[in-house]
């Protein structure tokens, strides 16, 4: 196998900040190469200069032999390199078909040729298993179908080499094992692809060679088949990973949220919940596994206010809250790690500590009279940034200036620092590292132990085997299913999340 | 952006006997041409209208007395009190202000700086120690164009415009219909306000619409809007009435005639005063007996407007002909 | 009042409406431009006194009012330069920077009148259009006379939105300046180049604004005064997010408003015992009630008004 | 501790240079109308200074465009674009002269304070209509508030019109204020009045409640993230009100201290563009309110001066206007480029350490 891509030297500075520093990767034609690091490594920032959209401080890069110079990603494509966001690059109002073939006027000309477009399209499609309703706009797919659109894109534009940030983020196993299958037949085309995850499991799966990053330099670059997991988290985090042991047995208390016949109605008139009866108790996790896009945003935003049910009644603590607003509900004590942190989790121009009051600002003590007490929120912030081991350059830091992984447990602490009677935790770790999922499963465990209900809503079976007592399937917005943690069967239920009885 | 001001220029001040020496403001004895005095205008100089004209004033000033006036434009009515102080404190001998709007600003600011004397024009009072005015009875020019217009009407329909309805315009509007109802009193007269100096295109739209109601004539007193109105009559081959400006040339064949103001005159009267230390501290009102007011003809119009016109004046300077604008 | 609404008064109104339309939708359309691709663009009221003045100059120089219509053109391209400049590579502050182009526009264009004609008592005339009657079309009763004995500058405004259309939804053009609006980041990283897209689409407003005020002052009037464009920058402005971002919607915004304010001039003039100043209100009112009954939650390019910074 | 130093210095260095810059070309245009750059400047940058009512002025000037600037400022903090502190500036004088007119006659104190929340009430409302259209219908609040602009302006000739008129009923313009509701002056002599300090304490408010109160913290969440806002319980609809309503009422109070402070009557087309004034004082102090005041003060310094410019040299209004421009744009360019500028200062430093 020869050598596709060797970028030497790369150093980038965000400020005075080295995101790269003396980066060396040497990527193979025809291999799957993966990039890992935890949260704020330097991942997204070295493949970014690959593709043209940052401008390296340092350093050179071959593509092929040949010693580039990119001045934009338009200079990247025109390589053959193609490029998978970590956050999707779709425009949400566009249609699938706009989103594809948007830049590429020079190629396709200047006029839409729509019905030539689509056949091409389609069959590109087709070749890799990922067909696409041309005609939707992005934005009403669910995360897993833009996934396909993005690749989609990539390939269309011929990439030879193409980078993945994170694609695994919000698959379900079965998206997942899909989306691992294409990337095999197109390896074997001779494509190189670059794969950014932070599951190991998945790179020791699919990878051909691994590269790490720390601090923004290489810790390793090794094959798959000379390493384990192990190794690789003690290069990635400079430690060694201690998966902490879960005790089997739990003590249920009270019943604190019970929900019967729930059911919502999106824009549209679809109904998105569909007749959802559940129950969890103070002391346990209730997971909910199930496919992205199956009503289980709806499901959390009905149940916290955000949305409004059509039918149905949620009680929790044994009152009646299906009218309620969102602001009572906060008020009576229910925590919400939500899906999406920089949409609903945090303001992200405000500081860290400012983000960390977001729910309680009135309250005293942060308040006194009709003003904050500054004293208090910064104590508070400190203790919060400390106890949960949150990296930022201090508390007045934006938290937009924070990796997503420790955006994240600025949210997961904010919300389970209050002891919240009810936690709802949406995706609590996507896209977060290894060291911090780990944190981040302590936690919600903590919350259980003393005593709240946790509705966990998950994506990611292996989180939900670890962190659930009882475990219940989503489907089209209904329960299929609900078993015992001791019934678990990764197999069946992800029949199950499939729509299979 | 232009300011709200009064519209109407006036002409030499009256000769008025001076009484004793009592407040005179400038000294007759060093006038070694050294004057220094202001014109403060209330809008832009290239305005078509009032403020222009004023301009005028100031080149003929310079040309014929060879005495060089400064001038500003835009003043805002928030600064005049402001400006009045500064050329005050620096010992003007005379300063302009081009509107009735100034008259409060120079009575408040007067009395501090007795060596300057303020002159503000279009208004019809003064003040001791140094506060003249000259008001324009501008109602007399609209006078007169009510009469060219009512001897030039098919239709008895005529339109007039005007800016705001400040009192000179609404005055003169008014007596344009007087006139016009005195002709002929079954003549109608549809008069508009469109709050704007210069809103060009809404004078056009304006008199456009007044020409497909029916009116033959239009008449406008609002500076540049008057310009619309004329293209107006011009599109819809109506005849319009010249005002302030000489206009006849923006659009011949369809101005019949333009009613002018000698703003420039009355300018160098003043200036007149001043050197031969004949300025005083009180209102006057000028109208065509002052010679303010003028005729610019075309040969369009024949001799029997030409005498109506003429009786009228005489009328007017006899002061037989009352001001129809009682205000609200 | 009584014979006012018959057939005549309807034709003169809606004509009347037509041009009073005009030189807001020339102006809206390129606010479209440039909104679409993400830059708020209040400086249309100077762009088009900019306009109005070069269209005059152009005009008064060549005797010829097409090449003032060029000039125009170019002059008003030429002041959505600076305004590119401050706003797409630079990042100041789209709103501010109109402002302050607003004020520059009132300056230069009163300056320059004054170092070419001097200060004058009746304005500079020069060359400019006459109403062209379409053959055939403009026989037709009503609607002939209505929309077919107008000026060139008129069809060119109305000929401008389908071609507007089909730029935006059917072509990878359109499609590159719609991308930009929204996700400029996705933009560039399928390779279009955001800075030159919105340049290039401010570009495009200037010229367009500065065909406005052409309008104004080549196919209304043939002579240029201060600051004749009085406001309808801004109600292109308004047009142009009142009109959903949509060539068609902005064409119905400009009419709307157009027939507001025809209809305003004439209700003053039948009479009615409405203080003025009120039915000078009405196209404003009917603007506000508009883009609340009608409009409603509008949906913005998501990325108008934020600079592109990677 | 040397570093420090070189980048505050940046920080007052790059506006000055920026203004240098702007008057610079501003010259190339003197110099076609005969007039030497050097004087002119000498008028505009000196000609406050030579005497106390001069001086006084620039602070009468900024009074209202600091309070149109908070008002800018306030809603932009909040996510909203005000651009009607024109109208509700204007509104804000209507209520006061009403007030003034009718209660003149009580003691100073009680009648300046009717103006003042009068004039507070109405801007209030000039700023919620358009915020409730927001929050209720999702009414562009950039377009209704332009709009309200035209409609306020209208308003007042319409009141100065008919019901307003002065009792002779002449003038279209009211009758004055009862002189116990002129503000009074703190600089005896000047027309610099009491406005001057309301609006440097109310900006001290503003700066506190935006950032000082959980009530202000609410309405800057709204602002950045309203989903995320209203996630965390805050209702987005009423924030958006109680903004635009804030917003109006700071715009409303530049109605009341030019009336009571300056005009002492109602008249069209008063102190036009101060809204626009505003803006830009908002954005060049970038919208907070210590440099919202500073900035009104250097734009009101940059409009006596050039009416002293006017007044010294004959410079005409309009040059005045194309340098006032150029010193906005070139002065926000170059706050745009200092972090560039100080980045690479910095990275050089480094590499030399
Ligand atoms: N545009 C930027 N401006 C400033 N700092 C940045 C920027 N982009 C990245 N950084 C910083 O550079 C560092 C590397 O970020 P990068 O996104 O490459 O991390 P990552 O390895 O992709 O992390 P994650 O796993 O969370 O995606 C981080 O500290 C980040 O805060
Ligand atoms: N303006 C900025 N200044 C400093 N850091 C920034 C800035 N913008 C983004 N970052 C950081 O740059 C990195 C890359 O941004 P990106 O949006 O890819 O987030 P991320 O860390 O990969 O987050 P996520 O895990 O949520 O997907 C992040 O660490 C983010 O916090
Ligand atoms: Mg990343
Ligand atoms: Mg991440």
């Amino acid at each position: 196998m020869n050598t596709i891509l060797r970028m030497v030297s790369i150093s980038k500075y965000f400020g005075t900040l080295a995101a790269n520093e003396d980066v060396n990767l040497e990527v193979k034609k025809g291999e799957i190469h993966s990039l890992l690091g935890e949260n704020g490594a330097g991942k997204s920032t070295l493949m970014n200069v690959l593709y043209g959209l940052y401008q390296p401080d340092k350093g050179e890069i071959f593509f092929e032999d040949k010693k580039l110079n990119l001045r934009s990603s338009k200079d990247a494509i025109d390589l053959g390199i193609g490029m998978i966001h970590q956050h999707f690059m779709l425009v949400p109002v566009h249609t699938v078909l706009e989103n594809i073939i948007m830049g590429m006027g020079k190629e396709k000309g200047l006029v839409i040729k729509e019905e030539k477009l689509k056949k091409e399209i389609s069959e590109i499609a087709k070749k890799y298993g990922m067909e696409i309703s041309l005609d939707s706009k992005v934005g009403n797919l669910s995360v897993g179908q833009q996934q396909r659109v993005e690749i989609v894109k990539a390939l269309y534009r011929g990439a030879k080499l193409l980078i993945m940030d994170e694609p695994t983020a919000v698959l379900t196993p079965q998206e997942t094992e899909e989306l691992f299958t294409t990337l095999k037949i197109m390896a074997e085309d001779g494509m190189s692809i670059i794969l950014i995850t932070h599951k190991l499991k998945e790179v020791m799966f699919v990878c051909d060679r691994v590269t790490v990053l720390r601090d923004g330099k290489v810790t390793k670059t090794i094959d798959t088949k000379d390493t384990n997991e192990l190794e690789l988290a003690r290069f990635m985090i400079g430690r060694e990973l201690m998966p902490i042991e879960r005790k089997q047995e739990y003590k249920v208390g009270e019943p604190i949220l019970e929900i019967e016949s729930l059911s919502h109605e999106g824009e549209k008139g679809e109904k998105s919940l569909n007749d959802i009866s559940l129950t969890v108790n103070s002391g346990e996790v209730l997971g909910i596994a199930g496919v992205d896009g199956n009503g289980q945003k709806e499901l959390a935003e009905v149940i916290v206010g955000l949305m409004k049910a059509s039918s149905g009644t949620i009680l929790l603590d044994g009152k009646d809250i299906t009218e309620n607003t969102i602001e009572e509900i906060v008020k009576m004590g229910v925590g919400y790690i939500p899906e999406d942190r920089h949409k609903r989790g945090l303001i992200l121009d405000f500081s860290v500590s400012e983000n960390l009051i977001l729910k309680d600002y009135y309250k005293k003590p942060y308040r006194k009279t009709l003003f904050f007490d500054f004293n208090v929120i910064n104590k508070h912030a400190d203790d919060m940034i400390s106890k949960y081991s949150i990296k930022t350059p201090g508390r007045h830091a934006e938290a937009k200036k924070l990796s997503g992984g420790n955006q994240q447990k600025v949210v997961v602490a904010r919300e389970i620092h209050k002891l919240p009677k009810l936690l709802i935790a949406v995706q609590p770790t996507r896209g977060v590292d290894i060291g911090a999922t780990e944190f981040i499963h302590q936690e919600i465990i903590k919350a259980k132990e003393d005593g709240a209900a946790v509705l966990l809503i998950s994506t990611e079976l292996s989180e939900i085997n670890y962190l659930s007592d009882r475990i219940a399937v989503i489907y089209k917005g209904g329960i299929v299913g609900e078993m015992d943690k001791s019934d678990f069967d990764e197999n069946r239920i992800g029949l199950m999340m499939a729509g299979a009885n | 952006g232009t300011q709200p001001k009064d519209e109407a220029p006036a002409a030499p001040a009256a000769p008025a006997a001076s009484d004793d020496g009592g407040e005179t403001t400038s000294t007759p004895e060093d006038s070694g041409k050294d004057y220094k005095i202001v014109l403060l205008l209330p809008g832009p100089i290239n305005d078509q209208g009032w403020n222009a004209t004023a301009y005028e004033g100031l080149q003929m000033v310079e040309k014929d007395l060879g005495i060089k006036m400064e001038y500003i434009e835009s003043v805002q009515q928030a600064d005049f009190e402001a400006v009045f102080t500064d050329y005050g404190s620096r010992g003007y001998d005379l300063v302009f202000a081009h509107g009735t709007q100034f008259y409060d600003a120079a009575v408040n600011v007067g009395p501090q700086f007795p060596d300057t004397f303020y002159m503000v024009i279009n208004s019809e009072e003064g003040q001791e120690p140094n506060v003249g005015g000259i008001g324009v009875r501008e109602w007399e020019g609209g006078y007169i164009a009510g009469i060219i217009a009512a001897m030039n009407t098919d239709t008895k329909k005529m339109g007039a415009i005007g800016s705001f309805p400040f009192p000179v315009i609404a005055g003169t509007l008014d007596a344009f219909e007087a006139a016009a109802q005195r002709i002929d009193p079954e003549i109608q007269v549809t008069k508009t306000y469109v709050n704007s100096w210069e809103d060009i295109q809404k004078g056009k739209e304006t008199a456009l619409a007044m020409a497909e109601a029916g009116s033959d004539v239009i008449f406008c007193s609002a500076n540049e809007v008057g310009l619309g109105s004329i293209e107006a009559s011009k599109t819809k081959g109506v005849k319009a009435v010249g005002y302030i400006s000489p206009q006849n040339e923006v659009a011949p064949g369809t101005v019949l005639s333009s009613v002018t103001y000698n703003t420039p005159g009355l300018f160098k009267g003043t200036v007149q005063q001043l050197i031969d230390g004949e300025l005083k501290p009180e209102g006057v009102s000028l109208g065509w007996a002052d010679g303010v007011l003028d005729m610019q003809w075309t040969d369009d119009i024949g001799q029997d407007v030409k005498d109506a016109v003429y009786e009228a004046i005489e009328e007017l300077k006899a002061g037989k002909i009352e001001n129809p604008y009682k205000g609200e | 009042m009584k014979d006012i609404f018959n057939i005549t008064f309807l034709i003169a109104l809606l004509s009347a409406s037509i041009r009073l339309s005009v030189p807001i939708l020339f102006a809206a359309l390129g606010g479209m431009y440039s909104e679409k691709s993400g830059v708020v663009n209040i400086g249309l009221e100077g762009m088009m006194l900019v306009g109005a003045f070069a269209g005059v100059v152009g005009s008064y120089f060549t005797g010829s009012y097409w090449i003032g219509t060029i000039v125009a053109v170019l002059s008003g391209m030429l002041i959505a330069a600076l305004f590119a400049l401050i706003t797409v590579k630079i990042k100041i502050n789209q709103i501010v920077s109109g402002v302050a182009i607003n004020l520059l526009a009132v300056g230069i264009t009163s300056f320059f009148y004054r170092a070419l004609f001097g200060i004058t008592t009746v304005p500079i005339t020069v060359n400019a259009f006459s109403p062209v009657s379409i053959p055939i079309l403009s026989d037709i009763p009503i609607i002939g006379e209505i929309l077919f004995k107008q000026t060139a500058l008129v069809y060119i405004a109305f000929i401008l939105v389908p071609i507007s259309h089909y730029i935006f939804y059917k072509t990878s053009l359109g499609l590159n300046i719609r991308t930009v609006g929204e996700h400029p980041m996705a933009a560039d990283t399928v390779g279009i180049p955001v800075e030159k897209v919105r340049t290039a689409c401010v570009l495009i407003s200037g010229a367009l604004a500065g065909l406005g005020g052409s309008f104004l002052s080549l196919g209304q009037f043939n002579m240029f005064v201060d600051n004749m464009v009085s406001g309808r920058g801004f109600i292109a402005v308004a047009a142009v997010i009142f009109g959903k971002w949509s060539p068609t919607g902005v064409l119905m915004a400009s009419l709307i408003f157009g027939v507001a304010d025809a209809l305003q001039i004439r209700i003053q003039m039948s009479g009615v015992s409405i203080p003025y100043q009120f039915l000078l209100m009405f196209p404003y009112i009917l603007t506000v009630v508009a883009v609340t009954g009608i409009v409603g939650r509008t949906t913005s390019p998501k990325a108008l008004g934020t600079p592109y910074e990677k | 501790m040397k570093k420090f130093d070189i980048f505050q210095l940046l920080k007052i260095l790059i506006p000055i240079a920026a203004v240098f810059l702007a008057l610079l070309l501003g010259s190339v245009l003197l110099l076609f109308i005969d007039v030497n750059p050097l004087e002119a400047y000498r008028y505009l940058i000196f000609g406050n200074f030579t005497n106390k009512y001069n001086t006084a002025e620039i602070f009468v000037k900024s009074t209202p465009i600091i309070l149109t600037g908070l008002a800018f400022t306030f809603a932009f903090r909040t996510g909203l674009f005000n651009i009607g502190g024109e109208g509700q500036m204007f509104a804000g004088a209507m209520a006061a002269v009403f007030v003034g007119l009718k209660t003149g006659h009580l003691s100073p104190f009680l009648t300046i304070s009717l103006s003042l929340i009068g004039a507070i009430i109405a801007g209030a409302i000039w700023g919620l209509i358009p915020g409730f259209l927001k929050g209720i219908f999702g009414s562009s609040e950039i377009i209704v508030t332009i709009m309200f602009n035209y409609v306020a302006l209208y308003l007042i000739s319409y009141l100065v019109d008919k019901p307003l008129r002065e009792s002779i009923g002449f003038y279209p313009q009211t009758d004055l204020i009862g002189k116990n509701a002129f503000l009074p002056y703190v600089v005896p002599n000047t027309r610099l009045h009491i406005g001057f300090v309301i609006a440097v304490i109310i900006s001290i408010i503003v700066y506190i409640i935006l950032w000082k109160t959980p009530f202000g913290y609410r309405l800057r969440a709204v602002g950045f993230n309203p989903d995320g806002a209203e996630y965390s319980g805050m209702s987005i609809k009423k924030s958006i009100i109680i903004s635009m309503a804030i917003s109006g009422a700071l715009a409303g109070v530049a109605g009341f201290t030019e009336i009571n402070g300056i005009h002492h009557r109602l008249l069209d087309n008063f102190s036009k563009n101060v809204g626009f004034d505003g803006i830009a004082a908002a954005l060049l102090g970038s919208a907070n309110p210590a440099g919202v005041v500073v900035s009104s003060i250097l734009l009101g310094m940059l409009q006596t001066g050039s009416n002293s410019m006017q007044r010294g040299v004959g410079v005409p209004a309009n040059i005045v206007s194309i340098i006032q421009a150029m010193i906005i744009i070139l002065v926000l360019a170059g706050n745009m480029l200092r972090p560039k500028l100080e980045l690479y200062m910095r990275r050089k430093e480094k590499v030399i350490e």
